[in-house]
């Protein structure tokens, strides 16, 4: 039963990305992108990681798009003109260069072997809390530092000595 | 069907991929590069359920700071580029160039 | 400070000293040049005493990567060093005049020190830094103090010697991959790295060697960068380069090409010989065809030099030892040619045979050294230019390397000989007995003064002395080259 | 036999030149220019004494050949330094010495007031020093050594007035075309040392004779032989090689004199004396040696005939009697070869300094046969001289120039066929166009002549005693005969040498002894001669246009006598053809071509180069593309394997 | 925790850097030398706590190895330059000392998680400061921070995706996974491709020619030197905890194409900054060249310090060069003409810096060549080695080239004189790289250990 509720958040998740890749607007872009974290956040539960998918919801989907959507206001991000950049080389081209990439990836993912799913273990999201704080602490540390300095590309520059 | 968490996640991954790639404004290709992170963790969640790790667990959630931070400092950038008058548009961004 | 290091570091001192000493720095120049004219003397005493079988070693405690600070000296590379603080201080006073900057004398020490530092070197590293350090001081020589187009003539002369030099740095670094694979022992020391079994490759690393040394001396495919170096360095500039920096090539070749790949060098022979001697012919057609006196002089330098080759490359003892001092004539008599271009030059800026005109009414001494040197540079028996090339012949005459059974390679040698006075003649006629031209320059053309005459006259005596009695000098090279003969 | 025996004559041959020079040059020349000729005067009186001491002692069997110090040795490989005093060399060396002391006295007076009269005194002696040399080297590196000195000295006399063009291209082709000889002498010294790891003379007598008589000469023997005649051929300008010789008359008169009559073109037949056991041991080249000397003879007698310039006249006539020289050895009598080769010194050298006296009567370096004409009472002594000197070329009986040329001619007779004819044709052409010079010069104004309107006027002293003294030489030296047969008769004998078994004397390749005056021999020479004269009176005297007429009337065969039968221009066109070679290989291989592609390479980096930059536009979008293409490429390498 | 602490003192004397610089912040006025004293001492005091750490192995996270501990060496040696320099902007400070974290972090890092958490931590603050620091060209230097900000972001999540690869196949994050399958080797090439990217390998290197070119010259002296250093630690710790035969293949091609694509195009290039920049890529690919060697010999020590020394060399080149452009303020090479004439002090030293950057022999950089060379044939590299040699030669065209304009070009008219006391701390700095470039050259002589 699992199974195809994760397969049908996938499905969800997935068409929700390509409905931001076409998408003209920006808002109705970052609408998408907030969808798509959803579902995956929806992945996260059904796969046995509960805090994780509530971590994904509150840091990703809470903080970060709203910084997106706060943006995109501030840039007047209505549907502006031309959606796909211009290479030097024919459009059409460089689409194909990505799907290449696409069907790599797809290649190589389908020569794993699919292996049975396993019940997620009852403990394991309690693992990870202590986990993260003791063999992690130091990644961590390092990261809620690494945030605090990123918040200092908020402050305008010096004004030219 | 766990085969079905890694085909979200590649697809998701080249989406996201593409959205970086081939969108013009450069708000756009930030989303792309969260997608793309989005995919990457999906599949290391999988992995970690599978081998019942909670250090993957942890590595994601370190992942999930760490593309937050990321976004702050793009969209600062981006926001910058923008006050500075030069649009959103990755496009006007060839004075470097030769 | 042993003697030895002392040969390269007083130099390298001098041009330290020089290029703080400003204005006096000539004089500077000149005390240091005498020290190190002394100091080869000292050490070449020994050398001489024992009829040239000596060598020097010193240093030799192996610091990091196998690398030593080891020199070694015999008969030809202190012969060599002499030759260098000989056309060192000749230079010093062939310039004396110059409103030159300090710089130009730091430059002309610092050269000294880097040749110097390549005849002595017994560790292969040392041999490739004081290789490559020799190029910078010269590089400035030209760029600084040398006629119109100089810049592209210097950045020309570096980039030819270095890719050259680049190929020889991979080979040997071959040839000490290979002796660390045989022995398990990191070391660059020649001694030591002589005689490694190099196997499949040692054909290749042999043609990377030759590369980078036949460029230095030059071999024909490898020589465009000398006309165009020589004409536009300064009259020292020039001396220095015929008369020590080319000479690098053949003591590489002696030194360290041919001692590394003895098997593979054997094998080539043939091919190495036919091209010492199309370098002889090559470069006596060429000199025919120029217009620029000094351009003659540089393609006579090729073809000199590929008689140095048949010699070496005889692999007999008179060749040998011929080759050897060949390169000490050739070093005196295109040195005295080159100084006289650059008094010349100093005179009417100009340097085309069609330029001057019976210069002999106007600066018969100058006429008379010219005669002289030309002379003595085609090989007129009885000058030195005849003794090296003499020997040199005999050695192909009588080298096992035969071409379907003829010494074929005396014979070009001898072709080379006659073409030689085909063009030094017309070019002495052409500057001081033709009539003057419509566009001639000759009435600017002085005398030469006593401080020039004296330089040349000692060239001069030198070379009739090694002409006449060649004995002392072959008695010092000849044993430190007993290994090569076959 | 060590140096302290050496006698001080042999050491004062040397030293008196070489202090002359050094004299001359650092103290005379800087002081006073014109006193040059002083410590050289000297010193070639000095020589010519100690010339006859040693030619007096060798005479008595004194003669030594000794190495003074080692001029260059490696291990086995070794060249001594050393003097050889023995028959042929001071026969020659005294002939030199004295017609070389004659024509400096004469060089003196005739050079007097010419602006480098004391460069041209010094270079003069420095030629005299070099012949000494060779004549008195013992080893062929030695002989090589003064062989070459004399080519340069020879260059910088025939372009002694270098203002003059026409001296400066015959100076340049003397050297070069002497240069191509030496190519031959270098390459047969080489073999030399290949064979025999000696280059000493008496040495390598022993060794050939051993050789040859053993039965395996060394493999490189017939091409020793032919070397040295072909350098030889150079020097002596015999036919290949000999047009520079007429063409070297553009030096000063004393020059032609010494250098191109008396002494230097004889160094290429001395060479041939001293190394004619190698040639003798090799069967055909006795016969292409006599070959050549006859040819040339010939042909060059009969253009001398047809030659308007005086000093052209006696150098084609030098060239022919060189060839009877080379005729004379190729038939084995070396002694006569020798013999002539001093008889031909003294009366060439006196004729020469005729037409120096007769280009000097009207103030012209040489005198066209245009230009003279009926001097007969004008220069009654340079026409005494000349007559006498004349007689003995044509080889007229009591002349000093019939012992020698008819020894030759007879054994030309002797040997019969081609040979013989050739021996007369040669003393009819050479009597011919002797006398026609002397006809056409001294005796019967012509209309075509300038004759006595050029108001000559006789020499002064200074200039008339050499010749006077060398026409009498000339006159007086057939005497000399018994002499220099008994000093070419000791010639390759053996000399005290520590080999054992070296003592006995070898069998020498070619009779030694000069024939007496055999009728025969008197009778034919003599009517050749008479016959030659008379042709020569009958074409100028009683016909007296004729010279003049048949060159108006067939310019063609004019041109075909002016080129020598079609050789010079041949010559000139290998000449042209090698230097537009160098121009080619000089300026469009090395330079355009080679240089090029070398300085191209960089350009078509720089183009790589700026391809590359024109591919980077600086857009974002097409950079990340890029990156992806690059994981892409990564990711298929990875899972390749 | 107290042996982390001990094993990381030099990450948390900068951490502790990092928070005195956002202090100085808060204060009302905070006078510049505070600022620029504290980017100063803040390394020094990491370089002095580096003597104290003691190797330690502490999994998951951290493993501290002499090769660390030396990296370190060389990473904050290469930011004192930078440091010296600094203009007073406690943010600028604070960005600057949180990037060398950063690499001190990933020089310290066990597993890959920590190797990400590094790249990101040096990258973020880099791009800030590419964005913020130096005084003019403000628009140039924020389109260089958003592409170097979009492709470090691509590279991050395309290293992120082949974790999650690599972790799906092997179920470790750290090493000792063993032989791996087709998924596990399709992670280690894009996390490969991530490494790659950040030292500017060929098909990745588009962002680093604009960004050397539009940050100010300080700036881009750190990126070039520690930032690369830190790279090319990345890569090695990468090919340490997941070692894959395409490493030991494709990496020396791909330096030999590196260097002979930046040699080549700073061949033409006009500006003096961009000519740097594509010398670094030339660079660069000589050390993904020894990088392959060190892969291909099965990780020989002799081959790791040659890489090592080539580092260090190039840290002091580079920065020198670099320092010279932000003393003299030299924008174009037209601009460079006859400068030895204007002043000859920091023409020489700039000159001894071209020949140490062009390999030529009594200076370091030529050793640091011939060690990559040697390593590269010892791994049997020929042609690799062959075409990197070609590399040099080309290269030497444009150092030349460049001294060719200093000395024997004749200057502008219209050039004003040189004070040579404006920005003396540059100056002297470009003297001191100039000095150590030229005696690291005589470093196995003088028993130098790298």
């Amino acid at each position: 039963m699992t199974q195809c509720a994760i397969a049908a958040a996938g499905l969800g998740a997935v068409a929700f990305g390509l409905a931001m890749l076409w998408s003209r607007s920006l808002y109705v872009g970052a609408v998408c992108l907030l969808a798509v974290l959803l579902q995956t956040a929806l992945i996260y539960m059904l796969l046995g990681a509960p805090l994780l998918g509530l971590l994904q919801v509150m840091i990703y989907a809470g903080a970060v798009m709203v910084l997106a959507v706060v943006t995109i206001m501030a840039s007047g991000g209505g549907p502006s003109g031309e959606r796909f950049a211009d290479f030097s080389l024919p459009r059409p081209l460089a689409a194909l260069g990505v799907l290449a990439v696409a069907v790599e990836l797809a290649l190589t993912l389908a020569s794993t072997r699919a292996s049975a799913p396993t019940p997620a273990a009852a403990g394991l999201s309690a693992a990870f809390g202590a986990n993260l704080f003791h063999a992690y602490a130091l990644a961590t540390e390092a990261v809620t530092l690494l945030m605090f300095l990123a918040s200092l590309a908020i402050l305008p520059d010096r004004e030219p000595s | 069907m766990s085969g079905a968490v890694w085909a979200t996640s590649g697809a998701l991954f080249a989406v996201g991929l593409a959205t970086v790639v081939l969108r013009r404004q450069m708000l756009a290709m930030l989303l792309g590069v969260e997608l793309m992170v989005a995919a990457a963790d999906l599949a290391l969640v999988r992995g970690a359920c599978r081998f019942m790790d909670p250090e993957a667990l942890a590595a994601v959630a370190v992942v999930l700071a760490v593309a937050a931070a990321e976004a702050v400092v793009g969209l600062s950038l981006i926001l910058r580029v923008l006050r500075s008058g030069r649009g959103l548009d990755a496009g006007e961004l060839s004075e470097l160039r030769g | 400070m042993s003697l030895l290091t002392s040969l390269w570091a007083v130099p390298a001192l001098g041009a330290a000293a020089c290029a703080l000493s400003g204005r006096a720095a000539r004089w500077t120049a000149l005390v240091f040049s005498l020290a190190a004219l002394g100091l080869s003397m000292a050490a070449l005493r020994p050398i001489l005493v024992s009829h040239g079988a000596g060598l020097l070693v010193e240093g030799g405690a192996s610091g990091l990567f196998g690398i030593s600070y080891s020199l070694s000296a015999d008969g030809l590379s202190l012969a060599l060093v002499a030759l260098t603080a000989f056309l060192n201080l000749i230079c010093a006073f062939a310039s004396w005049e110059l409103e030159v900057p300090a710089g130009y004398w730091a430059a002309f020490q610092a050269l000294a020190a880097a040749v110097n530092g390549v005849f002595l070197a017994r560790d292969l590293f040392l041999f490739y830094v004081f290789w490559e350090a020799s190029l910078i001081p010269m590089f400035f020589i030209i760029g600084l103090w040398g006629s119109d187009n100089r810049r592209k003539a210097a950045l020309k002369f570096f980039l030819f010697t270095f890719t050259g030099s680049i190929f020889m740095l991979l080979a040997l670094l071959a040839v000490v991959i290979a002796h660390q694979r045989a022995t398990g022992v990191w070391t660059w020391s020649l001694p030591e790295l002589t005689g490694t079994d190099l196997g499949a490759g040692a054909p290749w690393i042999l043609l990377a060697l030759m590369a980078g040394f036949g460029v230095k001396v030059p071999m024909v495919p490898l020589h465009t960068w000398l006309p165009d170096a020589h004409t536009e360095a300064p009259a020292a500039g020039s001396v220095m380069l015929a008369g020590v920096m080319l000479k690098m090539g053949v003591y590489g070749i002696i030194r360290v090409a041919l001692p590394l790949v003895p098997g593979a060098a054997a094998a080539w022979m043939p091919i190495l010989a036919l091209l010492a001697g199309v370098n002889a012919v090559y470069g006596a057609l060429c000199a025919m065809a120029q217009t620029d006196l000094k351009r003659l002089i540089a393609y006579s330098s090729i073809a000199h030099l590929g008689f140095c080759l048949i010699g070496v490359f005889s692999g007999t003892a008179q060749g040998l030892a011929g080759a050897a001092l060949l390169m000490i004539n050739h070093g005196v008599t295109t040195g005295a040619l080159f100084l006289l271009v650059g008094f010349l030059y100093e005179r009417a800026h100009r340097r085309g045979l069609s330029d001057f005109g019976a210069l002999a009414t106007r600066a018969p001494r100058m006429a008379f050294f010219f005669g002289f040197s030309i002379l003595a540079s085609i090989g007129l028996p009885g000058l030195n230019g005849f003794v090296g090339e003499f020997m040199c012949l005999s050695g192909a005459a009588q080298s096992p390397i035969l071409f379907g059974g003829l010494p074929f390679y005396a014979l070009i040698g001898a072709i080379g000989v006659t073409l030689a006075a085909a063009y030094a003649l017309p070019a002495f006629q052409s500057v001081f007995w033709a009539a003057e031209g419509p566009n001639s320059v000759s009435p600017k053309v002085f005398d030469l003064g006593g401080r020039e005459s004296a330089i040349l006259w000692t060239l001069c005596a030198l070379m009739l002395w090694i002409g006449l009695a060649p004995q002392p000098w072959l008695a010092t090279l000849a044993p430190s080259l007993q290994g090569l003969v076959r | 036999m060590n140096a302290a025996q050496v006698p001080w004559a042999a050491w004062l041959l040397f030293l008196a030149p070489v202090s002359a020079i050094l004299i001359g040059m650092f103290v005379v020349r800087p002081l006073k220019p014109e006193w040059t000729h002083l410590p050289i005067l000297a010193s070639c009186a000095v020589v010519t004494v100690c010339a006859l001491l040693l030619l007096q002692r060798v005479l008595m069997g004194g003669s030594f050949d000794l190495n003074f110090y080692r001029w260059a040795g490696v291990g086995s490989w070794g060249v001594d330094f050393g003097l050889r005093i023995d028959g042929p060399g001071v026969a020659v060396l005294s002939m030199v010495a004295v017609v070389g002391s004659l024509i400096h006295l004469y060089a003196a007076s005739y050079m007097e007031g010419d602006p480098g009269f004391s460069r041209f005194m010094l270079v003069f002696h420095l030629f005299f020093l070099a012949m000494i040399g060779l004549l008195t080297a013992n080893n062929y590196v030695q002989l090589y050594l003064f062989w070459e000195l004399v080519g340069a000295a020879s260059y910088l006399l025939i372009g002694f007035w270098y203002h003059k063009e026409s001296a400066r291209k015959a100076a340049l082709k003397a050297f070069l075309t002497n240069r191509v000889g030496d190519f031959g002498f270098l390459l047969a010294i080489l073999l030399i040392i290949d064979s025999f790891k000696i280059t000493h003379f008496h040495l390598l007598y022993f060794l050939v004779a051993r050789a040859t008589a053993a039965g395996h000469a060394p493999q490189f023997l017939p091409a020793i032989g032919l070397l040295l005649i072909w350098a030889a051929c150079a020097k002596s300008a015999q036919f290949p090689l000999y047009f520079w010789l007429p063409d070297a008359m553009e030096g000063p008169t004393p020059t032609s004199a010494l250098m191109h009559a008396a002494t230097m073109v004889t160094a290429g037949v001395f060479l041939l004396v001293r190394s004619w056991p190698l040639i003798a041991a090799v069967p055909g080249l006795p016969d292409l040696v006599a070959g050549i000397g006859a040819f040339t003879a010939v042909s060059s007698a009969i253009v001398a005939g047809t030659r308007k310039d005086l000093k052209r006249i006696l150098a084609y006539s030098t060239v022919s009697h060189l060839g009877l020289m080379m005729l004379a050895l190729g038939l084995g009598r070396v002694s006569v070869a020798i013999f002539h080769l001093i008889v031909h010194g003294f009366f060439k050298a006196a004729l020469f300094l005729c037409a120096g006296n007769v280009g000097h009567a009207i103030h012209q370096p040489t005198a066209n046969v245009d230009e003279v004409g009926g001097w007969r009472k004008a220069l009654p002594w340079t026409y005494v001289f000349f007559v006498a000197a004349s007689l003995s070329l044509a080889g007229i009986f009591p002349f000093g120039g019939f012992f020698s040329k008819d020894a030759i001619v007879d054994a030309a007779m002797e040997r019969g066929g081609l040979f013989a004819l050739s021996g007369l044709l040669i003393s009819a052409g050479s009597a011919f166009y002797i006398f026609r010079m002397l006809f056409l010069t001294f005796h019967g104004e012509r209309p075509e002549q300038k004759g006595l309107s050029a108001h000559p006027h006789e020499s002064g002293s200074g200039l008339l005693a050499p010749v006077g003294l060398l026409a009498l030489g000339a006159v007086v030296i057939g005497a000399a005969r018994p002499v220099v047969e008994t000093l070419v008769a000791g010639g390759w004998t053996a000399l005290p040498v520590g080999i054992p078994g070296y003592a006995q004397t070898m069998n020498l390749p070619g009779s030694t002894e000069i024939p007496g005056v055999a009728l025969k021999a008197l009778l034919i020479g003599m009517g050749m001669a008479a016959l030659g004269a008379a042709a020569a009176y009958a074409l100028t005297m009683v016909d007296a246009g004729w010279d003049w007429r048949w060159r108006k009337s067939s310019p063609a065969l004019e041109r075909v006598f002016d080129s020598d039968f079609g050789w010079k221009t041949l010559v000139d066109w290998f000449a042209r053809g090698v230097s537009s070679l160098a121009d080619f290989v000089g300026r469009v291989l090395d330079k355009k071509w080679w240089d090029g592609a070398i300085e191209g390479s960089g350009r078509v980096v720089q183009a790589a180069g700026s391809l590359f930059s024109d591919a980077a536009r600086g857009r974002l979008n097409e950079a990340l593309w890029w990156m992806a293409a690059g994981a892409a490429l990564l990711l298929a390498l990875g899972a390749a394997r | 925790m107290t042996g982390l602490a001990i094993a990381l003192a030099p990450q948390a004397v900068l951490a502790a850097g990092v928070f005195g610089a956002l202090g100085l912040g808060l204060m009302a006025r905070p006078s510049p030398m505070w600022a620029r004293a504290l980017a100063v001492l803040a390394p020094l005091a990491a370089l002095a706590a580096l003597r104290l750490v003691v190797p330690a192995y502490l999994p998951p996270l951290v493993d501290v190895d002499f090769k660390g501990l030396a990296w370190q060496l060389v990473i904050y040696a290469g930011a004192l330059p930078l440091a010296i320099c600094s203009s007073g902007d406690d943010v600028e400070t604070a960005l600057f000392l949180g990037a060398t974290l950063g690499m001190g972090l990933l020089c310290a890092a066990g597993n890959l998680v920590m190797l990400f958490v590094g790249l990101e931590f040096m990258s973020l603050p880099a791009y800030l400061l590419v964005a913020r620091a130096g005084a003019q060209g403000r628009s140039r230097r924020l389109e260089a921070a958003v592409k170097y900000f979009f492709a470090g972001a691509m590279a991050g999540a395309l290293f992120l995706f082949g974790l999650a690869l690599y972790y799906g196949e092997t179920g470790r994050l750290g090493p000792g996974a063993g032989a791996l399958g087709g998924l596990g080797r399709a992670g280690v090439s894009l996390m490969a491709a991530a490494a790659l990217f950040k030292i500017g390998a060929v098909p990745l290197h588009w962002w680093l020619p604009d960004v050397y070119e539009a940050a100010s010259p300080e700036v881009s002296g750190f990126l070039s030197t520690s930032m690369k250093a830190a790279a090319v630690l990345f890569l090695v710790r990468l090919v340490q905890i997941a070692p894959d035969p395409m490493f030991a293949v494709v990496l020396p091609w791909l330096g030999a194409a590196t260097a002979l694509y930046g040699a080549a195009l700073a061949l033409r290039q006009k500006g003096l900054r961009r000519l740097l920049a594509y010398s670094s890529l030339s660079h660069a690919g000589l050390l993904v060249l020894g990088v392959g060697a060190w892969a291909r010999l099965g990780g020989d020590p002799d081959a790791l310090r040659a890489i090592l020394f080539y580092l260090a060399a190039y840290a002091l080149m580079s920065n020198g060069a670099f320092l010279f452009v932000a003393a003299t303020g030299v924008q174009t090479r037209d601009d460079l003409k006859g400068w030895a004439a204007r002043s000859g002090g920091t023409a020489a030293a700039f000159a001894a810096l071209l020949f140490a950057l062009g390999g030529i022999p009594p200076t370091g950089g030529f050793m640091a060549k011939l060690l990559v060379f040697w390593q590269s044939l010892r791994a049997g590299l020929v042609w690799p080695a062959a075409l990197a040699a070609l590399a040099s030669i080309v290269s030497l065209g444009y150092y030349l080239g460049l001294v060719r304009d200093m000395y024997f070009e004749v200057p502008a008219a219209n050039c004003a004189p040189i004070d040579a006391s404006a920005r003396a701390r540059e100056r002297i700095l470009v003297l001191a790289c100039a000095v150590g470039a030229v005696v690291l050259g005589l470093a196995p002589l003088l028993r130098i250990r790298p």
